[in-house]
């Protein structure tokens, strides 16, 4: 049988786990498979349910989160049989499936929607913790919004420094009418829980929020501009389809394979003009085609716009 | 006289209370449609059942000892340490600057090195609170909570900023490099030639935990220092007529709890981890404070009430990893044992009282 | 009036634990008298009375109020059955002020306003009435604590008590606040109200009573007619044996000054200057006393002469030990006492004990550092608990066990622990303050036995006391504090209460001795 | 910074203080009765979590709120049955019930609702909308005075004008009624409160069951009026926080304002300006986030004296040994 960890943040985190967690109920539905699912207590049992895992013959065995990395690099060649795939990290193992995804791809195309969707031309990001994956969608963003309005206003906040910062609704929202207040009508949240209380007060102050990782959409229909979409389900729904004959290396998501995209459905409908619809399809052809290329913050460490 | 045996006192109403904390337990999960005793067969198989677990209950009892020291030996001076977390935290960065800062050849060298570190950081943390609370009387309870918070917004931007190597996605520092890696208790025990819980996480700072025990009974009973700390924790007026200097005191006390708390590093991040990361402590610093308010703030005490923690932690979490119960049930568990054996314990003392007060009566 | 007993106790039994404190207790208390009960420390009197009061309840027994059994339950009980309670430690919130503590639990509805005008009035009329005068509006724990006996009187008054009940109401008096104090009970009895007084002074019960009951280790052992008894055989019922009442002390030897002080004042953290200008001498060999009414400075010059000035005060003058002079400022505890200076202080529970210590740590408290208590970076526990047992057995600290808290000590017990550890240490200057305060006769006696015994093996003593027969009887030469200032020295034996009292007061006799003050 | 601004950061600071308002006022009625609470977070939480769920369940909010106190004040019985009734140590009875919350909300949310702990958004009357005050928008035209009044008085939900009458009630109760008085003195001096024939423990008992109720209405208030559900620890430190604004008073209620409107403020400031550009370097927003308790701190160190908290706090109230 397959198995999925969950990291830290737990299954419903209304984030990537939640995604991951998605992905393969979907593959249980239908393939009518069982899987075995964990969600880490603590750091330390990283290891623990990698090792216990592999010795109970689950394969593969996927996992999502950077902070697994360092583990499996360590487990890997203990069990040169079993099939590993991690989900936003490269582990160069024989055995282990790197999947990551170009958020900096996704985030870009919700610049540009952002920035055609804003009457004010001002703008808003919201992170969780300050860490350089949520600057990798902050930096895409911003390069979206600048390059489709360069004289364009960009508000960047983070939520804070604990691991509180991921699950503060209120602060979230407060978060949002400061950004509101100082003209932003669009506004991208890429903080976990506490970007739940970001769609929410948008959504009461009448101006547009960005969902991330699933599809949010529908939380505040016709109030949510649209969702950056991170394929997390898909991946380990192929994980789990795959089965032992997980594929090793590499596995880039990006735009080209559906990896990262923007969700369109029927509630954000009346929201994407036909001007909106067009520039997000011509960025993510240019970008597919390689006439944009979207810097990656983690490349060096810097944002080229902010 | 007592009103009953000592005995009595100190054995037989924990173990009462820590009935009823689990009776209680038992009919919550009964109330969530699982079995009980299919979750405690989990809990102890998981936590004692196998020198696995106990690999495990071991680690997490060595983080609580730590924590639960602090805050003990800060309470004898009568000082409420809120701050256990963002010391273990910056003894964490200690250690992480100690151990990538030079090429140690062996853990012998690095880990003395790094345990000073880890205190040297955890009882800076501290000196900060206990100084304005005994000069400018800023209530070290506010202090120590203030602290814990910018501990966690420095480690961010340290980690984010300047121990992360170049192209990594985690905030993490480096990896250590292997020759600071310490002992595991499993390998010990090979080299003893027993095989004992193989792939787990505790490792020799246990041994530092329980020489911390050691010591801090003597400290605080058995040396002068002690016992100026706990007659100005027992009362400042007196301590006054005694030439006992409360700023001595209240910065001695609070460098010593600091250090403690930051000695937890050692195991966690030295030990474990081999890298320092973001939230390592995970909540540590808090449980610390119920440690050693179980363990009446004797190293005893805390001894056996983090191991006791370290049971109920590896068990819950082992009950979370591999049966469809929430791992938040083991939070309420931790909750309930908490509350009966530390808060409700005179619901069971009092009758027990009555009853050994009638049996003297009778037997006189 | 005569019929019924204002009170009756029947069989009263009351245990702690494995303390029985009262034992099948009976008493009869006549409408209309004053009647005093006495006993040593921890004979069960505070108990007894707390008891009639409702705050303990009796194991077994019954109470009776004018020849009616009563259930009193709680203390809202006895007040209804008219009893009213000043405790030996007083039940008072300290920052309230002395109208809240007044009304408290007697509030007329539920706004207060009402009630704190109803109480001025009224505090005005008992004021008058009985001469209680207090300011209604100040702080309580910035009266002095004779005039918190006021509050704590007024408080029972209010409630229309017609049975007061006074727990060892003048240790904290001056005498001619007891004297006072005497008066107003005095007047309450003629108006047919009914008093018990606890005290350990038998001069008093001789003084005011009616009649007198006698306890000892819980038990009533006798209840007598004052005009048919005397101290001495008072003394004896209470302690089972017999007393001196005298202190028996020889003429003094002085010798070379220890202690000489000159100049010294003090203005606290408020700015008020507490010492004006101090200048005091005591040679080897002699006991010097300070009289005074509390709060004139005494507490202060003790505790800088022991090392710990208030906080934030500030000291000017100078102190001399065996002609060296030592430092004034900060905290000159340990260097005190390394110095020999032993330290009795006043409040043996907040200063000189740590309540929550053992006896055996107790007995090294202050003296931590000694080194024959250190046992290389350790301190020697054994040699600590060895010199417990020796105090212990000398001092005849009672009950004989070393690993007992501190608080579970009796008051004269504790007092004994305090003594022993100081005065053992044979220091060259002794200070005491309030040395028997709340501590019954047995042990008075022998506290002061030991005092006197420090002074002839030629070591000096100051001793600080609101008692003015302590003073009389134990100093070699009085001097007499009044706002900060010695308003005169005299010899004990040619001074007379009515002088030291007046000097107390702060009026020069007539006959002012201009070159009295020492110096 | 202009006049605006300054309106909107003093706005969002009295939405944050909300919350620690409550919980600070609801720590002073325990703690002024001599019981020391640092469950207040636990409090808050559980009662978050009981109005969402509740409200959701029913579709009002006044239903959730009434559920939120019932869940704090179920709580505060637990609390006040352990440190007075049963005379257990107070802080470790605090911190059981944090522990308690936390995951009793988890479980229970996730066993009801299957979104691991969170509940559904709340949307319509199961929220606490936004009250206009009368002529909130024909005053707003007139100079400083209209835009104080359109925006920062008026706007708010009905918890937050609930929060700023408890302070003015909580002074007039503590100091001007005889419950008042029995209170603060049974926190000072038990036994003089019990020799005056009044039961400390249901004194004690009635301070700890306020402490509930608003500890309800805070936590109502952060699921039902600033946000719209409950997601799991979303407190996220609040009653800490409460806590330490209490201290700041010195437990008292016109301080307890000022305290937690300094933090609500701070946090504005920081969310307002998260990147400070100080010219040469630009501050981390790591630190702007740190900059409340940094502030906090520093304000503590140089402008509050000592607190000394109720004498009687923390300690049972044991007459017979
Ligand atoms: N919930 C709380 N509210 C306010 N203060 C608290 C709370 N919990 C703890 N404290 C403070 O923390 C300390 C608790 O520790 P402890 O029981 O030793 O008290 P303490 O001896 O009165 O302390 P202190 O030395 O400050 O007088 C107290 O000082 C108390 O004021
Ligand atoms: N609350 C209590 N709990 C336990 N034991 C007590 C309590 N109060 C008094 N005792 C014990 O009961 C006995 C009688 O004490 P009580 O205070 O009545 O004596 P007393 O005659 O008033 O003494 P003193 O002259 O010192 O005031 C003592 O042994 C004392 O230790
Ligand atoms: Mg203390
Ligand atoms: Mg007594």
């Amino acid at each position: 049988d397959p198995a999925l960890i969950f990291d830290l943040g737990g299954k419903f985190d209304k984030s990537f786990n939640e995604a991951a967690y998605n992905g393969a109920e979907r593959w249980k539905a239908e393939t009518g498979g069982t899987y075995k699912e964990l969600e880490m207590q603590s750091e330390a049992q990283r290891e623990q349910a990698l090792r216990r895992l592999a010795q109970a013959g689950a394969n593969p065995i996927v996992m999502t989160g950077f902070a697994f990395g360092e583990v499996l690099g360590k487990v890997a060649p203990d069990y040169p049989d079993t099939k590993f795939v991690i989900i936003d990290m490269v582990v160069e193992q024989p055995n282990v499936q790197s999947v990551v995804f170009t958020e900096e791809q996704g985030s870009y195309l919700a610049g540009v929607a952002a920035a055609l969707a804003s009457k004010s031309g001002t703008v808003g990001f919201i992170g969780g913790m300050d860490i350089p994956l949520i600057h990798k969608f902050e930096c895409g963003y911003a390069q979206g919004f600048k390059a489709t309005r360069p004289d364009g206003q960009l508000i960047i906040n983070y939520t804070g420094t604990t691991p509180a910062a991921w699950n503060d609704p209120v602060k979230g929202g407060e978060l949002l009418k400061a950004q509101v207040s100082q003209g932003a009508d669009v506004v991208y949240a890429a903080a976990g829980g506490t970007g739940i209380g970001v769609l929410q007060a948008a959504a009461d102050a009448g101006v547009l929020s960005i969902g991330v990782d699933s599809n949010q959409n529908h939380l505040h229909p016709g109030k949510v501009l649209t969702s950056m979409v991170k394929g997390v389900d898909n991946s380990v729904y192929d994980a789990f389809k795959a089965g032992a004959d997980v594929e090793p290396g590499v596995k880039v998501m990006d735009l080209a394979s559906g990896g990262v995209s923007l969700a369109m459905d029927d509630n954000n409908k009346p929201l994407i003009s036909g001007e909106i619809a067009g520039a997000i399809d011509a960025a993510a052809k240019a970008i597919q085609a390689g006439e944009i290329t979207v810097h990656d913050y983690m490349a060096d460490n810097s944002c080229p716009v902010r | 006289m007592e009103r009953m045996p000592k005995w009595a006192d100190v054995i037989l109403t924990p173990l009462i209370s820590l009935a009823l904390a689990f009776a209680l337990s038992a009919l919550l999960i009964l109330a969530i449609g699982e079995s009980p005793a299919e979750a405690l067969k989990v809990v102890v198989q998981g936590a004692l059942g196998s020198s696995y677990g106990w690999g495990f209950t071991l680690y997490y009892a060595t983080n609580f000892i730590f924590t639960g020291l602090a805050v003990a030996v800060a309470y004898h001076a009568g000082l409420f340490n809120i701050g256990g977390e963002g010391q273990a935290a910056m003894g964490g960065l200690g250690v992480a600057l100690v151990v990538l800062a030079l090429p140690w050849p062996h853990w012998a060298l690095a880990l003395p090195a790094a345990a000073v570190g880890a205190a040297l950081m955890g009882a800076l943390w501290a000196l900060v609170p206990a100084w304005l609370q005994a000069r400018r009387g800023s209530h070290v309870v506010i202090t120590t909570i203030m602290f814990n918070f910018i501990a966690a917004a420095l480690l961010n931007y340290v980690l984010v900023n300047l121990l992360r190597p170049v192209g990594s996605m985690d905030p993490a520092s480096a990896s250590f490099p292997a020759a600071t890696h310490l002992p595991k208790l499993s390998e010990m025990a090979l080299a003893l030639g027993v095989d004992w819980g193989r792939n787990t996480p505790a490792n020799i700072s246990f041994f530092v935990a329980v020489a911390a025990c050691l010591l801090v009974w003597l400290l605080i009973w058995h040396t002068r220092l002690g016992y100026e700390i706990r007659a100005f924790g027992k009362s400042a007026t007196a301590a006054r007529y005694a030439g006992i200097s409360a700023l001595r005191i209240t910065v001695l006390a609070m460098l010593v709890s600091g250090a403690l708390a930051g000695l937890m590093a050692v195991n966690n991040v030295m030990g474990e981890a081999e890298r320092l990361v973001l939230n390592a402590v995970e909540g540590a610093g808090f449980i610390g404070i119920a440690v050693a308010l179980m363990g009446r703030n004797h190293p005893l005490g805390v001894l056996l009430a983090a191991l006791l923690f370290g049971f109920l932690y590896q068990g819950g979490g082992e009950l979370a990893l591999w049966t469809s119960i929430p791992r938040e049930l083991i939070v309420v568990i931790q909750a309930l044992v908490i509350l009966f054996t530390g808060a409700l314990d005179n619901m069971v003392r009092m009758p027990l009282e009555r009853l050994f007060m009638a049996l003297r009566r009778k037997g006189a | 009036m005569t019929a019924a007993p204002a009170i009756e106790l029947r069989g009263i039994s009351k245990a702690f634990g494995p303390v029985q404190a009262n034992r099948a207790i009976d008493l009869v208390v006549p409408r209309g008298t004053i009647h005093g009960i006495i006993g040593e420390n921890g004979a069960g009197k505070s108990t007894l009375m707390s008891i009639l009061y409702g705050f303990y309840r009796p194991d077994a027994g019954q109470i009776l109020i004018d020849g009616k059994p009563v259930a009193i339950a709680d203390s809202q009980a006895a007040i209804r059955a008219g009893i009213g309670m000043v405790f030996q430690h007083f039940k008072l919130v300290p920052n309230f002020t002395v109208l809240e503590n007044v009304v408290l639990g007697a509030e007329d509805g539920r706004f207060l306003r009402r009630s704190l005008a109803r109480a001025r009035a009224e505090l005005k009329h008992l004021a008058a009435e009985y001469g209680l005068q207090v300011d209604p509006d100040a702080l309580v724990e910035t009266l002095p604590l004779g005039h918190q006996q006021r509050v704590e009187i007024l408080k029972a008054l209010y409630r229309r008590a017609d049975i007061l009940i006074l727990d060892e109401p003048t240790g904290v008096l001056t005498p001619a606040e007891a004297d006072h104090l005497f008066r107003i009970l005095r007047s309450l009895r003629d108006e047919g109200k009914t008093i018990i007084l606890i005290t350990h002074k038998l001069r008093e019960i001789m003084q005011i009573t009616e009649n007198v009951s006698v306890m000892r280790r819980g038990e009533m052992v006798a209840s007598v007619r004052t005009a048919a008894t005397g101290p001495a055989e008072l003394a004896e019922l209470m302690v089972g044996r017999k007393v001196l009442l005298r202190v028996d002390k020889g003429p003094a030897r002085p010798g070379a000054p220890v202690l000489e002080v000159q100049g010294l004042r003090m203005v606290d953290a408020e700015g008020v200057e507490r010492l004006r200008g101090i200048d005091l001498a005591i040679r080897a060999g002699e006991i010097l006393g300070i009289a005074g009414v509390a709060g004139n400075g005494q507490t202060q010059l003790l505790e800088i002469l022991g090392g710990y000035p208030p906080a934030g005060a500030t000291l000017s003058g100078e102190i001399r030990l065996g002609g060296r002079p030592l430092p004034l400022a900060g905290s000159q505890g340990r260097a005190r006492r390394l110095a020999g200076i032993g330290h009795v202080p006043e409040d043996r529970q907040a200063e000189g004990l740590v309540m929550d210590f053992t006896a055996w740590e107790n007995i090294a408290f202050g003296y931590q550092d000694a080194p024959r208590f250190q046992r290389g970076p350790l301190m020697d526990n054994a040699a600590l608990r060895a010199d417990a047992m020796g105090k212990i057995a000398r001092f005849d600290i009672r009950p004989p066990d070393p690993d007992l808290a501190a608080k579970s000590f009796s008051g004269g017990n504790q007092q004994k622990i305090v003594v022993a550890r100081e005065v053992e240490r044979d220091p060259d200057l002794l200070l005491v303050g309030q040395p028997t305060r709340g501590v019954d006769i047995g042990a008075i006696e022998f506290i002061h036995k030991r005092i006197v015994a420090l002074r002839d093996a030629g070591r000096a003593v100051l001793l600080v006391s609101v008692e003015l027969d302590e003073i009389m009887a134990l100093a070699d030469r009085i001097l007499v504090m009044f706002d900060g200032r010695i308003m005169g020295e005299r010899l004990p034996a040619e001074a007379t209460a009515a002088e030291l009292g007046s000097l107390m007061a702060g009026v020069e006799p007539a006959l002012a001795d201009a070159g009295g003050a020492a110096g | 910074m202009d006049f605006a601004t300054l309106i909107q950061i003093l706005d969002s600071a009295v939405r944050l203080m909300t919350p620690l308002l409550l919980a600070c006022l609801a720590g002073l009625y325990s703690e002024r009765a001599g019981v020391f609470d640092i469950g207040l977070e636990g409090k808050m939480l559980m009662a978050a979590f009981a109005s969402a769920s509740v409200a959701y369940a029913t579709g009002s909010a006044w239903l959730g709120l009434l559920a939120g106190i019932a869940g704090a004040a179920t709580l505060a019985g637990l609390h006040g049955l352990a440190s007075i009734r049963f005379r257990g140590n107070q802080l470790i009875s605090g911190v059981a019930i944090n522990f308690l919350a936390s995951g009793l909300t988890v479980l229970l949310g996730q066993k009801t609702f299957g979104l691991g702990g969170r509940t559904p958004s709340l949307s319509g009357a199961a929220r606490f909308g936004e009250i206009t005050l009368p002529f909130a928008e024909s005053l707003r035209p007139l100079p400083v005075i209209g835009p104080v009044y359109a925006e920062l008085v008026s706007g708010h939900t009905i918890l937050v004008y609930v929060a700023f009458a408890m302070v003015p009630l909580t002074w007039w109760m503590l100091y001007r009624t005889r419950f008042g008085l029995r209170l603060r003195a049974v926190g000072e001096s038990p036994a003089s409160v019990d020799t005056a024939g009044v039961s400390v423990i249901r004194l004690r008992f009635a301070a700890v069951m306020i402490c509930g109720v608003l500890c309800g209405i805070a936590g109502a208030y952060l699921a039902t009026g600033i946000s719209a559900g409950f997601v799991k620890e979303m407190t996220a430190g609040r009653g800490f926080i409460a806590l330490a604004a209490l201290i700041f008073a010195k437990w008292r209620p016109w301080g307890a304002l000022g305290a937690t409107f300094l933090f609500g403020l701070m946090e504005a400031v920081a969310n307002r300006f998260p990147n400070l550009d100080l010219g040469v370097v630009t501050v981390p927003s790591m630190f702007m986030n740190a900059l409340p308790y940094i502030l906090t701190v520093v304000i503590l160190a140089g402008f509050v004296g000592r607190a000394i908290p109720p004498r009687a706090g923390g300690e049972p109230y044991v007459k017979e040994r």
